[in-house]
């Protein structure tokens, strides 16, 4: 359980989640991507509180505020997706496309 | 006031946060006067959401030149920069709530909105003084939750959903990323307040820096509106209701632009080449956002691209930091700047019910003559024509950029101007030279006023610059 | 205080101007003020008067009535006298009677100035006013459109060469802070050279020389009375007066007299040819100006200022003497072509007053013009034989065409039902024959240390043999006029007509000057005028080109570079993870796809909007911003994953900036 | 650390299972599916944070994503009308890009996380590190637990007023509008013409 | 008082603008008033001025103290001519009549606001205010061209917009350049002229100097920074157009005398030469065009850049200091100052002249007139006397500063001086050959009723050509304040 293997393990996380983001179509997906790259960097908080910063309490209160940070996403990030679903029917990134250029 | 690591007592300088408390506990009072105020009463809330940030502005304004610095263990600063910062980002949301009175009237969340509104200053002044990098995260995350919201504010307007969404795609994606900038730093430093970084990261290991800086400025990028996170501004500027676009792209950089001179003048110069980056950036923000502008014929969407060539202009600062001792009042003065010109334009439009077509604008100055010189002046002043704010502003960042040694980004600033005027006359060119076709409706009183009073803002900034140049050349910033 | 003569005739001038409802008056006016003017002249020169007007720093105009111009302030206005009595009778009928008596006027003042001027700046001044006056004066009959073009022709060129006055006045301020007559001397190296040349190039214009001499015949589509003026004391009368007021400064230029004589001669024998070869009564006048001053050059030259001056008095008196008897048959006939005039029997008083002019023009003495031709003789037999040998051919031919001229215009033929000279036409002519008459005191022995005052020069000793030779060549002369006239040739020379009007036309140099500068200047502007309106657009279109190639070629690199990237890592990683998922082999992702084929259709588009675009340069530069402008709003698609694509290749690039750009 | 221990079994266990859980979020056919392996991904990640001695945090952890991961999957049926939340469905673009860029950034950081050298400076078993949160939480960081409460706040009103079915005053919908425009749709005239179409065509998860 | 005359435009314009009953004739009033008071002022400051060298009348106040930013205004020899001359041609233009469009007071407030702008140009002792000043002046002048222009105004309004505005941001980089140069930061003129802060080497100066360079031969306009000017000026209305050129030319070679001359004169001395030559190359090329032009507006247009190549020629040979004597140079600079006055007036009223015509056969197109000079004979003398000053007859100001040109360019570069005696002669071409088929000949049937010039216009063409005149013949009591400008910008 070296620090290295640790940070591999939130690294593949992190690069999941971003796979995810890029890769899928409907909101709800993307969301859970970007809870992927969350929950590596929740990993890499960890770790490094225990392994690299002598037990500096802050370590962990990082890790309670990246959870924050994804907790206030995904209930941001359902809220919108009701709202948009409600007036247009759209569940995926496809289908807004009206703002651009 | 005194912020002695004193753990026994418990004692905490509570003093320090008063304008953000009172934002906050305004935000509180708003909600339950909504509950409770019958519909013809909700007018309280946006008067009492006003009292809430004169209030929250007086304490700050107490705090100008306090000389202590550092409160809460090093978390948080009082700084004067920061102290500006609140007040900037208080005036502007007071602009943006009085604009907000009648294109939400029809609105039945009044109070949520005004909520919010405090609730978004307190995120942006959270982004311009937090000294500690999870401070730094929960602003960021602080100020896109309620900009998210805000953005898609009209539950029926099928623009405002979409732009709200996008906003927030990108403000996840961006978050996530910062936050593991946020975390390595962490690993290399041990801790995560910037003064303790400044020290702990001189000699840490480049590569983890390289990736932690690079995560974490980019991430605030997304704030600034900058270059490669800069999509979202303007279908935002299009899709958000009137008076939020132009909260949204103006308080948050404020902040935003506080967090990153903080953040990089943590980072070992001599490890990472993090100024080249920011000018990159700021080249390329303001390229982009102009070209892109160019041929805009809606103005709203024009104005967001425009907001986005401004953020370049202002990473001018964040270049120059350190090395020319004019790289932070520049940097404030831009903003000041900034802020009344953005105000004043999207004003216009809030005032205009959001009119949108170029060529609606025909006639405006023979309908509305205050208006249209009110949409002169502020573009003029984002073009930087003088006297107005926007040219001592430019002119300023200008003269940082070139004492810091970046007069190649000075010249590409300048091409960029000449360019960005192309589009700006393209707007104003029908207003004044073309008849007016159809009336001309507008919003309101309060719309109107606070529109021309960030007009003569912009004019008064330009004139009586000397004042606040002189203060924010005194200004200290943290961590210094 | 010697500011008074040209002030005098400008006074008058503006008197003319204010009694413009009553041309009587202004009539009146007009040869009072020359009279007045002859008076102050007489003044000045009595009393060598000076006088400075300063101009600014370190400048100041300067007269000083002494040397040639004690004779010329007299002169000028003395002729002009006549001429604008004349004048105000001839064109009694004409609406721009006043205007033209107004211009004679400061046609006199400037050359009063002229002469007067003790410096560079100030004769460059009244030098320059005189050009401009003689210009308006030329295309006095502004109705028709060929006499403003003659003016222009007339004007283009004596002003070309009136630059090199303007240099001599720079050179010689430049190198010896000062312009003064008297102070040339102090010129060497190459100032001195540069000032020649420029005084030269000047006045060689201004006396109508060689190549020069054709601005005269332009100069003939204005009023008679205003070649009058112009041939005898003013204007032309302007270059050998400089240099007989230059050139012996300028003695550090040793090639100068050599040059002037030069000039002179080839002046005063091609003019005489074209003089002798012309069929119009002015032009043939006209020529044998050329010729007349061509003589005073040589003069000059050859160092007898003092002869030259002379020369240039009696020239002044005869030639604007024969000038108005051309405009008096010119009345009568209604046209200056010789072989219809014949006027001697119809108006036998203009005629012997003509008579009296040709003869002097013949250098017949007793007349006074004799004496000063004599005088020039007598100077250049001193400076070479050839020289004197060629002032004997000029010589020769002014007596030719001067009998020429005398009989096919006022000899004896059929009396002509044409318009009368009224009493002032008549006067004037009287008087100035009478003049040229009284101009043979000149012979008196006694009188030469007088001139030599008068002109600030010395007269050589002539040889005894000149004058029988001179008497011998008029007889020779008489005699060929008289044979030709028998023989009815006296009109075409029985010479062909083609040489004829080729020597008449000056030898076709108006025509090399037409072929050699006017027309390649005037295609030159149209070049470049058309080259200007589209020159920034050029620059500015083969930028947008390059920019629209650079572009097309980067995003075809660009499409096979990063997808062949994307390629490869994605077959790498279909190797590695083998058969857990089935890869999409199908086209290029979207994003990548759309952006490709935007940017094409924008280059092909852009391209379209090139090749029928607008001129200039901002536009010019907005089209090439534009077409950026445009593919910049194609990264906007508008689709949320495609924003999330850019994110992430920003974030490769700030690592690789960050890492790389310490 | 010398000898394989049961720790590091645990551990690899743990790490490899969530990665792979979080793979298999985005290869599964149904979003329901989907919902329960990220869950999976983030058990397991809380495990490990146990057999790092943050055992609170792991707790947390767990529990926030149950309660979380069960309102995605309800949301996903209930409100989405998608009774086939449960049908089959990968719906992906970009793919290419999207696996280049995810393993550029995983091969980035897990560089950054075997080439970087990092402070050796292991936790001091012997601390409750609970406890020294909770000091943390009312002491040095206490602004910054107070901000993230401010927040969550904020979160919590936003959150209702922009999904609340129904407003103060009837229907949260009714005048959530721009102010009209006299001559046509809110907020003025430049709709895209080809654009109406896209919106209620649907392709893609089936609805209604 | 200098400050009185920037300001009192100002107010008038902005009294115009918040002032909606007001009527056409009631808003020239103002307007009229407005332009007066400046002139008066101006001559009251002529009259007070001692020319002892260095600025007097100089009024200031602080404004950005930190870097060194002040409001400063003050005269000395060079900018008084300048200022005095815009403050008349301002009156001037301001009485001319012209198509109002129906909008008086928007046009005589964008008038004055132009007129507060160009007086505090050359009264700037600042570059700050200098450049505030430099960059308003064009907005004016927009506004100006683009809504009572004609032809395509709105195009040719914007191309000057931009093209000059590119320019003035090249100075601005100067500016700041300049400035951060000085210790401490200073943007005080005077206290830069003394500093010098650039020597003649460096980098830093020879970018300070071409962005100057640049910035200022946009604006001049200088080939090949030209091509801005023609359309501007045949799509402006003709007070508009004498202004541009009349003043707003100005401020391109005032910028060179006060920035680039006065504050890196040893920089200004190694380019001295291609800067001449450069001159050269305008004056000689823009007479070429304007020969070939058959619009009577855009020759004079391209007549104004042969004419500021002199000005630019002088300014050079001022500052050859290893060339030339300190009289030949200040000579030059006299020259090229009294040149720019000159130009002013002349220019100011062709182009004025030009108005009159275009109002009465709306066009310029040369052939297309004939014979006017039997029905306007005013008109006609005026066109004469403004034509033959600028082709520079002597007794008329323009003759005056160009031989004080030509005087000091052969004391340093004599093949210069000689190669741009050529466009002298074919300035004089154009402008007779334009008099002359236009204002002789036959007059066609179309202009039998063609009316000779009214009072107000005559009136205002007399005042700016009696100038002229005045200048021609006594230049002394212009020269001698110049020069007491001039004597310390050469001086050791």
């Amino acid at each position: 359980m070296t620090l290295q293997a640790l940070l591999v393990i939130a690294a593949a996380l992190f690069g999941v989640g971003v796979y995810g983001a890029l890769s899928q179509q409907t909101f709800v997906m993307i969301m859970m991507g970007l809870e992927l790259m969350l929950n590596g960097a929740m990993l890499a908080a960890v770790a490094f509180w225990a392994q690299t910063s002598g037990g500096n309490p802050k370590g962990q209160l990082l890790t309670v505020v990246v959870m924050v940070v994804m907790a206030v996403e995904a209930a941001m990030g359902f809220a919108l997706i009701i709202g948009i679903y409600r007036i247009r029917k759209a569940d995926m990134t496809e289908k807004l496309k009206r703002l651009r250029g | 006031m005194n912020g002695g690591h004193d753990m026994d007592g418990m004692s905490m300088p509570v003093g320090d946060v008063t304008p953000e408390i009172l934002l906050v506990v305004g935000a509180v009072v708003v909600l339950v006067a909504a509950l409770f105020l019958r519909r013809e009463r909700q007018w309280w809330c946006p008067l009492l959401a006003m009292v809430a940030l004169a209030s929250s502005a007086v304490a700050a304004f107490a705090m100008l030149g306090g000389g202590q610095s550092s409160t809460f263990f090093g978390t948080y600063a009082a700084d004067d920069a920061a102290v500006w910062a609140k007040l900037i980002i208080l005036a502007i949301t007071a602009v943006v709530l009085l604009m907000s009175i009648e294109w939400f009237a029809a609105d039945a969340r009044g109070g949520e909105l005004y909520a919010l509104l405090l609730l978004s200053a307190a995120g942006a002044i959270v982004l311009a003084s937090a000294t500690d990098l999870m401070g730094v995260l929960l602003g960021m995350l602080l100020s896109s939750a309620t900009g998210y919201v805000l953005t898609a504010y009209h539950r029926a307007d099928a623009r405002s959903g979409e732009a709200g969404i996008k906003y927030y795609l990108l403000g996840a994606l961006t978050n996530g990323a910062m936050a593991y900038g946020v975390v390595l730093l962490f690993g290399l430093g041990g801790t995560t307040t910037l003064e303790g970084l400044a020290d702990s990261l001189i000699g840490a290991d480049r590569v983890g820096l390289i990736a932690a800086s690079s995560l974490v400025i980019v991430g605030l990028a997304f704030k600034l509106g900058a270059v490669p996170v800069h999509a979202w501004v303007p279908d935002v500027a299009d899709g958000a209701p009137g008076p939020i676009a132009a909260l949204v792209t103006t308080a948050p950089k404020v902040g935003a632009f506080l967090a990153l001179t903080r953040v990089v003048l943590i980072l070992p110069e001599d490890a990472l080449g993090w100024r080249l980056l920011v000018a990159v950036l700021s080249a390329g923000t303001m390229t982009l956002g102009n070209l892109a502008a160019l041929w805009q014929d809606d103005v709203r969407r024009l104005l967001g691209w425009s907001a986005v060539s401004q953020s370049g202009y202002g990473l001018m600062a964040v270049v120059a930091l350190g090395r020319s001792e004019l790289a932070l009042p520049s940097l404030l003065f831009f903003l000041l700047a900034y802020a009344a010109a953005n105000l004043a334009a999207f004003g216009v439009v809030v005032e205009l019910r959001g009119r949108r077509d170029r060529g609606a604008y025909a006639g405006l100055a023979t309908a509305r003559p205050l208006l249209a010189l009110a949409l002169v002046v502020s573009f003029l002043s984002f073009v930087g024509i003088p006297p107005l704010a926007g040219f001592t502003a430019k002119l300023s960042l200008f003269a940082a950029t070139i004492d810091a040694g970046y007069a190649w980004l000075a010249v590409v600033a300048v091409i960029n101007s000449v360019v960005s005027l192309v589009y700006y006359l393209r707007v104003i060119a029908p207003a004044y030279f073309e008849p007016l076709v159809a009336p001309i409706p507008v919003l309101g009183q309060w719309a109107y006023g606070a529109t021309l009073f960030s007009a003569v803002a912009v004019i008064a900034l330009g004139l009586l610059a000397g004042p606040f140049i002189d203060a924010f050349l005194r200004a200290d910033l943290l961590p210094g | 205080m010697a500011w008074i003569v040209p002030l005098v005739p400008l006074v008058g001038a503006a008197a003319v101007v204010m009694s413009r409802r009553r041309p009587h008056v202004a009539a009146t006016v007009a040869v009072t003020a020359a009279a007045t003017a002859a008076g102050a002249g007489w003044w000045a020169a009595a009393t060598a008067a000076t006088g400075t007007w300063r101009w600014g720093e370190g400048l100041r105009l300067e007269l000083a009535v002494t040397g040639l111009a004690q004779v010329m302030v007299v002169l000028v206005p003395a002729v002009a006298v006549p001429v604008l009595a004349y004048a105000a009778s001839a064109m009694r009928d004409d609406p721009g009677l006043v205007r033209l008596l107004a211009l004679l006027q400061v046609f006199v003042a400037g050359m009063l100035q002229l002469v007067a001027a003790a410096d560079l700046l100030t004769v460059l001044i009244a030098w320059e006013i005189v050009g401009a006056c003689s210009w308006g004066l030329i295309s006095h009959q502004w109705r028709d459109p060929t006499r403003p073009t003659a003016a222009l022709h007339a004007f283009l060129t004596t002003r070309a060469a009136d630059l090199g006055l303007l240099a001599a006045a720079a050179v010689a301020l430049a190198t010896t802070g000062s312009m003064r007559y008297d102070t040339l001397g102090e010129l060497r190296g190459w100032p001195v050279h540069a000032v020649s040349v420029g005084i030269l190039l000047a006045a060689l214009a201004k006396s109508a020389q060689v190549p020069f001499s054709p601005w005269l015949f332009s100069a003939m589509a204005g009023p008679t009375s205003v070649s009058a003026l112009l041939h005898s004391a003013t204007m032309v009368a302007a270059g050998a007066y400089l240099l007989a007021r230059t050139v012996p400064e300028l003695g550090a230029a040793g090639w100068l007299p050599g040059a002037v004589v030069g000039f002179g001669l080839l002046s005063a024998v091609a003019g005489g040819l074209v003089a002798t070869a012309q069929t119009d009564l002015k032009r043939a006048l006209a020529a044998s100006t050329t010729a007349q001053y061509g003589l005073m050059f040589v003069a000059v030259g050859s160092g007898s200022v003092a002869a030259a001056g002379a020369h240039l008095v009696t020239h002044a008196i005869f030639k604007s003497l024969l000038f108005l008897g051309a405009g008096i048959a010119l009345h009568a006939a209604g046209s200056g072509y010789l072989g219809a005039l014949r006027l001697g029997r119809a108006l036998p008083f203009a005629a012997a007053t003509f008579w009296v002019g040709a003869l002097a023009l013949a250098a017949l003495p007793p007349l006074g013009a004799a004496w000063s031709k004599e005088e020039i003789l007598s100077a250049t037999v001193h400076r070479g034989a050839w020289v004197g040998a060629g002032v004997l051919l000029a010589s020769l031919l002014s007596a030719l065409y001067a009998g020429r001229l005398a009989v096919l215009a006022y000899g004896p033929g059929e009396p002509v039902a044409g318009e009368r000279p009224t009493w002032p036409e008549r006067a004037a002519v009287g008087a100035l024959a009478a003049t040229s008459v009284l101009l043979g005191v000149l012979w008196i022995p006694a009188l030469g240390e007088r001139v030599e005052a008068l002109t600030g020069g010395d007269l050589a000793a002539g040889a005894a043999w000149e004058l029988p030779v001179s008497l011998a060549l008029i007889g020779a002369a008489a005699v060929a006029v008289r044979t030709l006239a028998r023989r009815g040739h006296l009109l075409d020379l029985a010479l062909g007509q083609r040489l004829t009007a080729f020597v008449a036309g000056w030898f076709g140099l108006s025509t090399l000057a037409r072929v050699a500068v006017v027309d390649p200047v005037l295609a030159l502007s149209r070049v470049l005028a058309r080259f200007d309106d589209r020159v920034a657009d050029a620059g500015v279109r083969a930028a947008a080109r390059i920019t629209e190639a650079l572009s097309r070629s980067l995003s075809s690199w660009g499409e096979r570079t990063f997808d062949g990237t994307v390629l490869g890592a994605a077959r790498t990683l279909k190797a590695v993870a083998a058969g857990s998922w089935r890869f999409d082999d199908g086209p290029v992702d979207g994003f990548v796809r759309g952006t490709a084929a935007g940017t094409v259709l924008l280059a092909s588009g852009s391209r379209r909007f090139d090749e029928g675009g607008v001129d200039g340069t901002v536009e010019g530069l907005a089209r090439v911003t534009g077409v950026a402008g445009r593919r910049a709003r194609q990264l906007q698609t508008g689709l949320s994953h495609h924003y999330y694509v850019i994110v992430a290749a920003g974030l490769v690039v700030a690592v690789a900036v960050i890492a790389f750009g310490r | 650390m010398s000898g394989v221990t049961l720790v590091d079994v645990a551990f690899w266990v743990f790490g490899a299972g969530s990665v792979l859980a979080a793979w298999l979020v985005f290869r599964v056919d149904s979003m329901v599916r989907a919902a329960y392996w990220l869950f999976a991904s983030f058990v397991g990640v809380g495990f490990v944070m146990v057999l790092l001695n943050a055992r609170f945090l792991g707790l947390v952890l767990v529990l926030m994503m149950a309660g979380e991961m069960t309102i995605m999957a309800v949301f996903m049926v209930m409100f989405m009308m998608n009774p086939a939340g449960l049908n089959p469905m990968t719906m992906v673009h970009q793919h290419r890009t999207a696996v280049v860029a995810g393993l550029v950034s995983f091969v980035a950081l897990a560089g950054v996380g075997l080439v970087s050298d990092f402070p050796d400076r292991p936790v001091d078993r012997g601390q409750d590190p609970t406890e020294a949160l909770g000091v943390e939480l009312l002491g040095e960081s206490m602004l910054i637990f107070e901000i993230a409460g401010v927040t969550l706040l904020a979160t919590m009103i936003g959150a209702i007023a922009l999904a609340s079915k129904r407003g103060r005053y009837g229907d949260a919908q009714a005048g959530s509008v721009a102010p009209e425009l006299p001559d046509s749709a809110p907020s003025g005239t430049l709709e895209p013409a080809a654009e109406t179409s896209m919106d209620h065509s649907g392709h893609g998860m089936g609805h209604g | 008082m200098l400050s009185a005359a920037i300001f009192v435009p100002v107010l008038a314009a902005v009294l115009l603008l918040v002032w909606p009953r007001l009527d056409e004739r009631g808003a020239r009033r103002v307007a009229l008033l407005g332009t007066a008071v400046p002139l008066a002022l101006m001559i009251v400051a002529w009259l007070r001025f001692d020319g002892d060298g260095g600025f007097e009348l100089v009024e200031s106040m602080s404004w950005i103290p930190s870097i060194g930013v002040s409001y400063r205004v003050g005269v000395d020899g060079l900018s008084l001519p300048l200022a005095a001359m815009s403050a008349l041609l301002f009156l001037v233009a301001v009485a001319y009549p012209a198509d109002l469009r129906g909008r008086p007071r928007q046009y005589f407030a964008a008038f004055l606001f132009l007129e507060g702008t160009s007086l505090g140009l050359f009264l700037a002792l600042d570059l700050f205010l200098f450049y505030v000043f430099f960059d308003l002046g064009l907005v004016g002048m927009y506004f100006l061209i683009a809504v009572w222009g004609h032809g395509d105004s709105r195009r040719s309004a914007l191309k000057f917009f931009i093209y000059t505005w590119a320019g003035s941001l090249a100075i601005l980089l100067g500016i700041i350049g300049l400035a951060l140069s000085a210790d401490p930061v200073t943007f005080d003129m005077a206290e830069l002229i003394r500093q010098q802060p650039l020597g003649a080497d460096g980098l830093r100066a020879v970018l300070v100097f071409l962005a100057f360079g640049v910035g200022l031969a946009v604006k001049i306009p200088t080939v090949p920074f030209h091509t801005w000017l023609p359309p501007a000026h045949v799509d402006a209305p003709a007070p508009a157009s004498a202004i541009l050129a009349g003043v707003l030319l100005k401020m391109g070679t005032y910028g060179v005398v006060r920035i680039m001359l006065s504050m890196m004169p040893a920089t200004f001395e190694r380019f001295a030469l291609p800067i001449g030559i450069l001159a050269v190359v305008s004056i000689v090329y823009g007479a070429l065009v304007a020969l070939a032009q058959t619009d009577l507006k855009r020759m004079i247009a391209y007549s104004s850049i042969n004419h500021m190549g002199y000005v630019i020629l002088g300014v050079s040979a001022a500052a050859a200091a290893g060339a030339g004597d300190i009289d030949s140079r200040t000579l030059a600079l006299s020259g090229a100052t009294l040149e720019m006055v000159a130009h002013g007036l002349i220019t100011g009223a062709l182009f004025l002249i030009t108005g009159s015509v275009f109002a009465r056969g709306d066009t310029y197109e040369i052939d297309h007139f004939g014979g006017l000079a039997s029905r306007a004979p005013l008109m006609t003398s005026a066109i004469l006397v403004g034509s033959f000053a600028s082709l520079g007859l002597p007794g008329l100001a323009g003759f005056v500063a160009e031989f004080q040109i030509f005087v000091g360019t052969f004391a340093v570069e004599p093949v210069l001086a000689a190669f741009g005696l050529l466009g002298i002669v074919i300035t004089a071409a154009f402008f007779l050959r334009m008099v002359q088929r236009a204002f002789f000949g036959a007059l066609p049937e179309r202009w039998a009723r063609w009316p000779d010039l009214g009072r107000s216009e005559g009136v205002g063409l007399a005042a700016l050509l009696a100038l002229v005149i005045v200048i021609g013949v006594a230049p002394s009591w212009v020269l001698d304040v110049i020069d007491a400008g001039t004597s310390v910008i050469v001086g050791p």
